[in-house]
C-alpha cells in the first residue's frame, strides 16, 4: 500500500476540488502534452535542487514540457512567478511554497484560473486553495526524532538547538515537535538555541562557539542535515565526538554516510524524489482528466539511525529497499 | 533636467525598448495586455522604493535599509490593522481602518528613516554603514516585532491596494504612478528638489550659499523610509501577508534600477523618471526571463550581464558627449 | 538720541575688533581688527596664511571666532551659518569657487533663494530673467539654464561674482575674485565696483595683485602672521610702503630684468594639434609649432579659453590621443601619450587648478611631492620615509613652505604654501623643461618673489621653462619670449623687447572675421 | 599613515578592548586561549575578503562581488581537486595537487577581479554596479558549475588548510596573518600602495602625476579577486564542501569590517590594519553574542547598534580633532 495515499476522497478535503470543477470546464478536455512549471522557494539549498529536478525529471518522462522556477525564498518573487507563469500559459504547477500562510494567495490565483496547484514538502496553511499537498510530516518526524533523542542521549543532560532560517515554517514545526517530546523531561536541558540558517558554513561556526560556551553538553539537535554536518565539524574539531551526539534532518547523502561510519547519530530521512514524483504523477493524472485528490497527502518522515541506515541512499529508500510508494 | 541627464535616459529607453521588441518576437506571451498589467504590478515595489532611493543617491548618500524598513513597517502595520491597538490605562481598544493603517505604515518608515537621516546628516557618518546598520536592526525588529511568523488575513479592503485594479490598471501601480509625478515635481520644482541637487553635487558649495544641507540630506532619508513604508503596504496588501523576511536584498535590485536611469552614485545626477526606466528594465527582464523558460541558474548570469551592459552603454555613449 | 555728532569721516557699516581663531596647532588669527566704511573699499593685504580668509570666513558667517567682536552697523552680531550673514547684508566671494557644478547658472545664483510662484514651485521664468540681467552687468552672455559645469573657469568666477552682488548687501567680500579672470572682465568688475560704492555699500578687497589698487583701494589694511599691522587710506601709503608692511622688510619685486643666455634648443614642438573630446566640436588646438631652449623663459600670453592651458596639457600628454603632431625634447622625438610619459621625457607641469589638478589634498607635504618620482625614494623596492622626508625637507625647504612638518596634509595649508608644494613637487623631478600654469596665482608678494627668483634660477641651470600667466606685468618681466595664443593658434610671438601691453592685448584679441591673412 | 589614521585606528582599538573586557566579564569562556582561537579561526574568511576590500575602497571604488567570487573560485577549485581535468584531445589526465589546487582557485579569482577592474578602470562604470552585476553573474555560474549541489570529500591534506593548526594556531590565521603582513606593506611601502592612496584620495592630481591610474585600479580589484579566492579555498577546506551558497552576504560583512576600521568609502583613507581591527571587533562580537546565548532576533539588533556605535564613535572623535 502506498504511503499516505489513501485515493479515495473523504468528503472535506474534496470540496475545494469539487467546488472549482463546477465553475471550470468539466473534466473533459484531456492534455497528453502540457506545460508544467516547478515553482521552488529556493535553489540555493541542494535539497530543493534535488526536489525540483525530480519533478521536473518525472513531468518531463510523463510526456509533458516542465520549467523550473527559483523564488529564491522570496514570496514576493513567487507572485511575480506565478503571475508569469499563468499569463504565460501553463498547466499545473507543481509548487514548494516560500512561505506556509503568505503563498497561500498564490495559490489561490492559480486555481482560480483553472490551473492545479500541488504543493510539495512545506504546507500552506489552507484547506481550500491547493489541489493537494504532498508534504513531509515535520512535526511528526520530530515528534520520532525527539523519542529517539531520549532514548539515545538519555533522560538526562545539557543539550543545544541549531534552528534553521528564523520565519521558516519548517523551522518551527520541527522545533516545535522536537521539543513536544524533549521537554517533558526535566533532565534535559537546552543550553543554546542558535540560528544556523540551514546553512553548513554557520552550522560550523555557531556550534564552534555554543561548545566554548558549554563545553560540557553531549548533544546538538540541528534542523537540517546541512547544520548537522556543519556542527560535526567543529565537534570533531574540539575533539569531542565521543561526548556529544549529533542529530539532523533531511537524509542527505553526506549524513546517511557519516551515519553508517559511526559519526551522527540520526536523521529524520524525508522523501523529496518522492514528493516530487509523486506530485509530478498527480499533474500528469490531473491533465487527463483526474479530479478527486486528497487535499493533504502527508509522506512519513522516517528516522535512520545506526540500526537501519543500511536501508537508506541519498534523500530516500535504497532502492528495492523500503521504498513503499512506489506504486 | 540638462542635456547629460537627457541623454543617459535616452540610452536606458533605448535598451528597454530593445528589450521589449526581443521579447516580443521571441515569445507570444510577452506583448499581451495581461502580461503588461502583471509587470507592472510586479514593478510597483521596487518602483516605489526607488523614488526614495533616487532622493537619496541625489543626495549623495544611499540607502541599504530600505528592504529591512519595509519589512519592519509592514508588521507594524499589519499588526495593527489585525489586532488594534489596547490603550490600556484608558480602557479603550482603537481599531485602525484601512486608511489608518497607511498612514501608521508610512509614519514607522519615516521614523526609521529620520533615524538615517539624522546619523547621516547630523553625526556626519558615512551613509553606507548607517543604512548597513538600519538593515540589521530594523529586520532584528521585524522578527522580534513578529516572533518570526508572518501576520496574514489582513481582510480584502486592504488586499484590495495590492491586488485590485482600476479599468484594467492594477491599483498598486497607480498608487505609484502617482507617487512617481508628485516626485517629479518634487525633485524639478521646488526648492527642496534643487537643493537636494546642489548639496549632492557640491556640499560645500551649498553649504556657503545657505543651503541647510544637514536638513535636506534628512528629508531625503524620511522620504526614502516613508517610501519604504508605503512599498511594504502595497506588498503586504498584494501578498496578504507581512512575512519576517519581505524584501530582503530588494535595496540592490532598487540601487541597481536608480543606477542603471542615469544616477551616479557620487550624488548630483539622477531623475525620478530615470528610475522608472530603470525598473521597467530590470521588471521586464525578469519577467521575460521567466517567460522564455530560461534556467534560474542561467537567469543570475544574464542578469548581471544586463545590469552591466545597461550601464557600459550608457557610459560610452556618455563619454563622446562628456 | 545727540549720539554720533562727531564729525568722523564715516560710520563703519562693519568693524571687527580683537577676533582670535585658532585651528589644530595653527593660531590663524591673534586678535586682529578691521573698518569697513559705507561707500569704500578696504584692500586687506598679506602673506600668504597671513589669515585674511580666515578673518573673512568668520565675517561670512561660514564658521565662529573663538572670541572678539563684529558689529554690522553698530549692532553686535554672531553669525551662525552663511546664511545667516548673507540676510544680515553681509556676502562673500570665497577665494576658491563655490558652485554646484551640476546645476544651471541661474539656479546656482539664486541657491537657497530661489523665487517661487504662487504653487510655491520655483519660477524658473523669473530665475532665468533675473539672472541673465545680472550676468549682463559683468558682460557675460551665457545661456542661465546651462549647467555650470560646461562653463570654463573664468566663466565660472563671473557667476559667482554675480550671484554675491545679487544679494544687494551692505558689506560684499571679495577674496582674490580676480585670480582667475581676464583684463576684460577684470575692466568689468572694477566698474561694478566703482557702482557699488556709489551705491554706498561696504567692500573687502584681498588680492595679492598690488596693481590693482590703484584702481580701486580706498583703504588698506595689512596683516601678517595673523596679527593687526596697519590700517589707513591708500593715498597716505605707497607701493614700497605695503610691501615691507606686508611681508616685515624691504624688498624689490621687479624679476632682475638681466638678458638670459640662452642655449641650444630643448624642446621642438611641430604642428600640435588636440581635437576635442567632443564629437564634430572645433579642434582646441591647431597646428601650432615653436621651439624652446635650454635656459629660456618662455612665456605664453592669451585671453581667456584661448586655448593656454591646454596647450601645456597636451604637450604633458595628458589628452591622450586627441593630440596630433611632433615633439622632441632635447633632440629625442616623441610626442608623451601620458603623463608618466612626459614626465618619463623630462618634462614637469604645474597645473593651474592646484586642489583639482596638483595635489592629493588629504595627503602631507612630503607623500605630494614624492608622488611623480616614488623611484627616487626606494630602498630595495620599498619606500623609504628618510629619504622622502629627506627630498620634502630639500625641495620643501627651497620654496620656503610654511608647515608642521612633512607629514602634514596639504588640505591645511594656505592657497599659497599649496601652490609652493606644487611647485616643489615638480623641481623634484628634475625636469628638463618646466611647465607652469598661472604660477603665481593667489600667491603673496614675498612668495611670488621667490617664485621669480626661481625661474630666474631654474633657467640659469639651463632648464626650459614655458610659463603661462594672466598677469600681464609677470609676463613681461619674466620672459625672454612671448607666445601669443587666440582661439588655439599660435597668433604672434613677440621678443622680449618688442614686447608691450599694448602689443600683446592687440595680437590676443580674437579676429571676428573669418580668413585672416592665410 | 597620517594622523587621523592613527586615530581612527586607535577608537576602533578602544572599541574593541571594550568589547573585549565586557565580554571577559559577562561570561567565563570567552577568555580563554581556545575561543581566542576559534575567534581568529572564524574571522580568517572575513579578514582575507577584508584585505583585498581594502585595496579597492583606497582607490576610492568598491567590491560587492566577493561573496560570489569566493563562491566561484571554491567550486571551480573544489572540482579540480576532486575529479581533475581530463584534456581529451591529449588523452591525458590532470590531476590536482593541493598547491595547484590553491593557485587554480587564486587564479579563477583573479580573472573575474580583472574582469571587475577592466570594467571601473577602462570604461569607468560604477563600482558599485560592475561588482553588483558581477555579484549576480558569479552567483548563476557557480551554480551552473555545481549544478546546485555541494562538492564534497576533498581530503584531509586539503583541509588542513582550513581546519589544522601549528603550535595551538589555527592554519588559516596564520595564512591570513601572512596577507596581512604582505598586504601592510604593500599598502604601506611600494609605489603601487601609494598609488593606490593618491588615486582614491585626488584621482585628478595623481594622473597629473604621472600614475597610470586604471592600472592600479584594475590591479585592486585583480588582487580583491585573488584574495576573495583565497578565502574560499580557505572556507572550502574548513567545510570539506563547497556549496552554491558559499559566501552568500559575506560582501557586507567586509565592507563593515573595513570600514569600522576607518577607511572612507570616498577613498583614500583606509588600511590593512584598520580591516584586521574591524574584523576582529565584528568577529569578537558574533561570538559574544553566541556564547551569552542571546536570541536570534536580537543579535541581528545588536549587531546593527554595534556597527553604528563603532563608526560614531570614530566620526565624533575625529570631528574633534580635525
Ligand atoms: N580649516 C583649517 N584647518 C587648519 N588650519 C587652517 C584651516 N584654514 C586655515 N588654516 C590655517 O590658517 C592660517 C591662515 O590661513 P588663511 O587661508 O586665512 O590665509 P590667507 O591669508 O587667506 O592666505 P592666502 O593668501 O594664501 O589665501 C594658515 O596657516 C592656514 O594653514
Ligand atoms: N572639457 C572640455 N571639453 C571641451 N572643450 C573644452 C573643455 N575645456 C575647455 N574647453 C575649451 O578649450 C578652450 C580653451 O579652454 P581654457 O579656458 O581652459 O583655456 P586657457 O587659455 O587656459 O584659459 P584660462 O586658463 O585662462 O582659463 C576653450 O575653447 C574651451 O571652451
Ligand atoms: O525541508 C527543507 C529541507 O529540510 C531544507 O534543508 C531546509 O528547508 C526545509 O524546508
Ligand atoms: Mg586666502
Ligand atoms: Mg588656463
Amino acid at each position: 500500500a502506498a504511503i499516505g495515499c489513501g485515493q479515495t476522497p473523504t468528503d472535506d478535503d474534496a470540496k475545494g476540488a469539487d467546488a472549482e470543477n463546477a465553475d471550470n470546464k468539466p473534466a473533459a478536455e484531456v492534455k497528453e502534452h502540457g506545460r508544467v512549471a516547478v515553482v521552488v522557494s529556493t535553489l540555493n539549498n541542494p535539497w530543493f535542487v534535488v526536489l525540483a529536478e525530480t519533478a521536473k525529471a518525472r513531468a518531463e518522462e510523463l510526456g509533458h514540457e516542465a520549467v523550473i522556477f527559483d523564488s529564491q525564498d522570496n514570496v514576493d518573487k513567487e507572485a511575480s512567478t506565478f503571475e508569469n507563469v499563468l499569463a504565460g500559459g501553463f498547466d499545473a504547477i507543481l509548487f514548494n511554497p516560500t512561505d506556509a500562510d503568505a503563498s497561500v494567495a498564490n495559490v489561490r490565483r492559480a486555481t482560480k484560473r483553472g490551473v492545479p496547484v500541488f504543493c510539495i514538502d512545506r504546507e500552506i496553511n489552507a484547506t481550500d486553495a491547493a489541489t493537494a499537498q504532498i508534504l513531509s510530516d515535520n512535526y511528526a518526524g520530530c515528534v520520532e526524532l525527539g523519542q529517539y533523542f531520549v532514548e539515545a542521549v538519555g533522560e538526562e543532560g545539557k543539550y543545544a538547538e541549531l534552528q534553521g532560517l528564523v520565519g521558516d515554517n519548517n523551522t518551527y514545526n520541527r522545533s516545535k515537535g522536537f521539543h513536544s517530546v524533549v521537554d517533558r523531561y526535566d533532565g534535559l536541558e537546552m543550553v543554546a538555541q542558535q540560528s544556523a540558517d540551514f546553512n553548513r558554513t554557520k552550522g560550523l561556526e555557531v556550534m564552534e562557539t555554543i561548545l566554548q560556551a558549554n563545553p560540557d553538553i553531549v548533544a546538538v539537535f540541528c534542523g537540517n542535515d546541512a547544520m548537522a554536518l556543519g556542527a560535526y565539524q567543529a565537534i570533531e574539531g574540539a575533539g569531542k565526538t565521543e561526548q556529544i551526539k549529533v542529530f539532523g534532518f533531511d537524509g542527505a547523502e553526506d549524513v546517511v554516510r557519516s551515519i553508517a561510519d559511526g559519526e551522527i547519530q540520526a536523521t529524520a530521512m524525508q522523501f523529496p524524489k518522492k514528493m516530487a514524483q509523486m506530485a509530478a504523477e498527480f499533474a500528469d493524472e490531473y491533465l487527463k482528466g483526474r479530479r478527486n485528490f486528497d487535499q493533504k497527502i502527508p509522506v512519513a518522515v522516517e528516522l535512520v539511525t545506526p540500526d537501519n541506515v543500511a536501508e537508506y541512499g541519498d534523500y530516500g529508500a535504497k532502492d528495492g529497499a523500503k521504498d513503499g510508494a512506489k506504486e | 533636467m540638462n542635456l547629460t541627464q537627457r541623454i543617459a535616459q535616452l540610452q536606458s529607453l533605448i535598451a528597454l525598448a530593445v528589450l521589449m521588441i526581443a521579447l516580443s518576437v521571441s515569445t507570444d506571451s510577452f506583448l499581451t495586455p495581461e502580461n503588461g498589467m502583471n509587470v507592472l504590478r510586479q514593478i510597483s515595489v521596487n518602483l516605489c522604493l526607488s523614488i526614495g532611493m533616487t532622493l537619496v543617491i541625489v543626495s549623495g548618500g544611499i540607502d541599504l535599509s530600505v528592504g529591512s524598513v519595509l519589512a519592519f513597517s509592514a508588521a507594524v502595520s499589519a499588526w495593527l490593522l489585525k489586532y488594534g491597538v489596547d490603550l490600556a490605562p484608558l480602557g479603550v481598544h482603537v481599531e485602525f481602518t484601512v486608511a489608518g493603517t497607511i498612514v501608521a505604515g508610512v509614519l514607522v518608515g519615516s521614523l526609521l528613516g529620520l533615524v538615517n537621516g539624522l546619523l547621516v546628516a547630523r553625526l556626519g557618518m558615512p551613509a553606507f554603514i548607517v543604512t548597513l546598520g538600519m538593515l540589521s536592526i530594523a529586520r532584528g525588529l521585524t522578527e522580534l516585532w513578529t516572533g518570526g511568523h508572518p501576520i496574514t488575513g489582513l481582510g480584502d479592503d486592504f488586499g484590495w491596494l495590492g491586488t485590485g485594479d482600476l479599468h484594467g490598471v492594477p491599483v498598486p501601480a497607480m498608487i505609484v504612478a502617482g507617487l512617481v509625478a508628485v516626485f517629479t515635481v518634487v525633485t524639478l520644482r521646488t526648492r527642496f528638489g534643487r537643493h537636494l541637487y546642489a548639496v549632492g553635487g557640491a556640499e560645500r558649495a551649498a553649504r556657503l550659499s545657505g543651503v541647510n544641507v544637514a536638513r535636506v540630506k534628512t528629508w531625503a532619508y524620511i522620504c526614502s523610509g516613508a517610501l519604504s513604508g508605503m512599498a511594504g503596504l502595497l506588498l503586504t496588501a498584494r501578498l496578504d501577508s507581512a512575512t519576517p523576511r519581505l524584501g530582503e536584498t530588494y535595496e540592490l535590485d532598487s540601487i541597481a534600477a536608480v543606477v542603471i536611469g542615469g544616477a551616479s552614485l557620487s550624488g548630483g545626477r539622477g531623475s525620478v523618471l530615470g528610475a522608472v526606466l530603470g525598473c521597467l528594465i530590470i521588471g521586464v527582464l525578469n519577467n521575460g526571463l521567466a517567460l522564455l523558460d530560461v534556467s534560474p541558474f542561467w537567469q543570475k548570469v544574464i542578469k548581471g550581464v544586463v545590469i552591466l551592459l545597461a550601464v557600459a552603454i550608457d557610459r560610452l555613449s556618455r563619454r563622446q558627449t562628456a | 538720541m545727540p549720539h554720533h555728532a562727531e564729525p568722523k569721516p564715516t560710520q563703519p557699516v562693519l568693524e571687527a575688533t580683537d577676533i582670535v581663531k585658532t585651528f589644530p596647532g595653527v593660531r590663524a588669527l591673534g586678535g586682529v581688527s578691521l573698518r569697513v566704511e559705507r561707500g569704500r573699499l578696504n584692500a586687506l593685504l598679506g602673506e600668504n596664511g597671513a589669515g585674511k580668509s580666515t578673518l573673512m570666513n568668520i565675517l561670512a558667517g561660514v564658521f565662529p571666532p573663538d572670541s572678539g567682536e563684529i558689529v554690522l552697523e553698530g549692532q553686535p552680531v554672531r553669525f551662525t551659518s552663511p546664511r545667516a550673514a548673507q540676510e544680515a547684508g553681509v556676502s562673500i566671494i570665497h577665494q576658491e569657487l563655490n558652485l554646484a557644478p551640476n546645476l544651471s547658472v541661474a539656479e546656482n545664483m539664486f541657491l537657497g533663494r530661489e523665487p517661487r510662484n504662487r504653487l510655491g514651485l520655483v519660477d524658473y521664468t523669473r530665475m532665468n530673467r533675473d539672472a541673465t540681467v545680472l550676468l549682463k552687468r559683468l558682460n557675460l552672455d551665457v545661456d542661465p539654464a546651462r549647467p555650470v559645469e560646461q562653463l570654463t573657469v573664468a566663466s565660472q568666477q563671473v557667476v559667482e561674482i554675480a550671484r554675491a552682488l545679487s544679494f544687494n548687501s551692505k558689506v560684499l567680500i571679495l577674496d582674490e575674485p580676480t585670480s582667475a579672470l581676464s583684463e576684460q572682465e577684470t575692466h568689468a568688475l572694477f566698474s561694478l565696483i566703482a557702482q557699488l560704492k556709489l551705491e554706498g555699500v561696504g567692500l573687502v578687497y584681498i588680492t595679492h595683485r598690488l596693481e590693482e589698487l590703484d584702481i580701486i583701494a580706498d583703504d588698506i589694511t595689512v596683516f601678517r602672521d595673523g596679527e593687526f599691522i596697519e590700517a589707513k587710506p591708500y593715498v597716505d601709503t605707497t607701493r614700497h610702503e605695503l610691501i615691507r608692511l606686508m611681508v616685515g622688510r624691504d624688498i624689490v619685486v621687479e624679476s632682475s630684468g638681466d638678458r638670459r643666455v640662452t642655449g641650444k634648443t630643448l624642446l621642438e614642438v611641430r604642428g600640435l594639434s588636440l581635437r576635442s573630446a567632443t564629437k564634430g566640436a572645433r579642434p582646441v588646438l591647431r597646428d601650432i609649432s615653436f621651439e624652446l631652449a635650454r635656459g629660456e623663459v618662455l612665456g605664453v600670453f592669451g585671453l581667456m579659453g584661448a586655448g593656454r592651458t591646454e596647450l601645456l596639457q597636451a604637450l604633458f600628454g595628458a589628452f591622450g590621443h586627441l593630440t596630433s603632431g611632433e615633439i622632441a625634447v632635447d633632440g629625442r622625438p616623441g610626442l608623451p601619450r601620458s603623463p608618466a610619459e612626459a614626465i618619463g621625457a623630462g618634462i614637469g607641469l604645474a597645473p593651474e587648478d592646484r586642489k583639482q589638478d596638483g595635489l592629493a589634498l588629504s595627503m602631507g607635504v612630503g607623500p605630494n611631492i614624492s608622488l611623480p618620482c616614488l623611484a627616487r625614494v626606494l630602498t630595495g623596492g620599498l619606500l623609504s620615509k628618510a629619504k622622502e622626508d629627506a627630498l620634502a625637507e630639500r625641495y620643501g625647504g627651497r620654496m620656503a613652505i610654511k608647515s608642521a612638518g612633512p607629514r602634514q596634509a596639504v588640505r591645511t595649508l594656505s592657497g599659497g604654501n599649496q601652490q609652493k608644494v606644487v611647485l616643489a613637487k615638480w623641481l623634484a623631478t628634475e625636469p628638463k623643461v618646466l611647465m607652469l600654469d598661472e604660477p603665481t596665482r593667489g600667491i603673496d608678494i614675498g612668495a611670488k618673489r621667490e617664485i621669480y627668483t626661481l625661474i630666474d634660477e631654474l633657467a640659469a641651470s639651463g632648464l626650459g621653462v614655458l610659463m603661462v600667466s594672466s598677469e600681464l606685468p609677470e609676463v613681461l618681466a619674466l620672459s625672454d619670449r612671448i607666445l601669443v595664443l587666440s582661439e588655439g593658434r599660435l597668433i604672434a610671438e613677440f621678443t622680449r623687447d618688442e614686447a608691450t601691453d599694448d602689443k600683446l592685448l592687440a595680437a590676443a584679441l580674437p579676429t571676428t572675421q573669418a580668413g585672416s591673412a592665410a
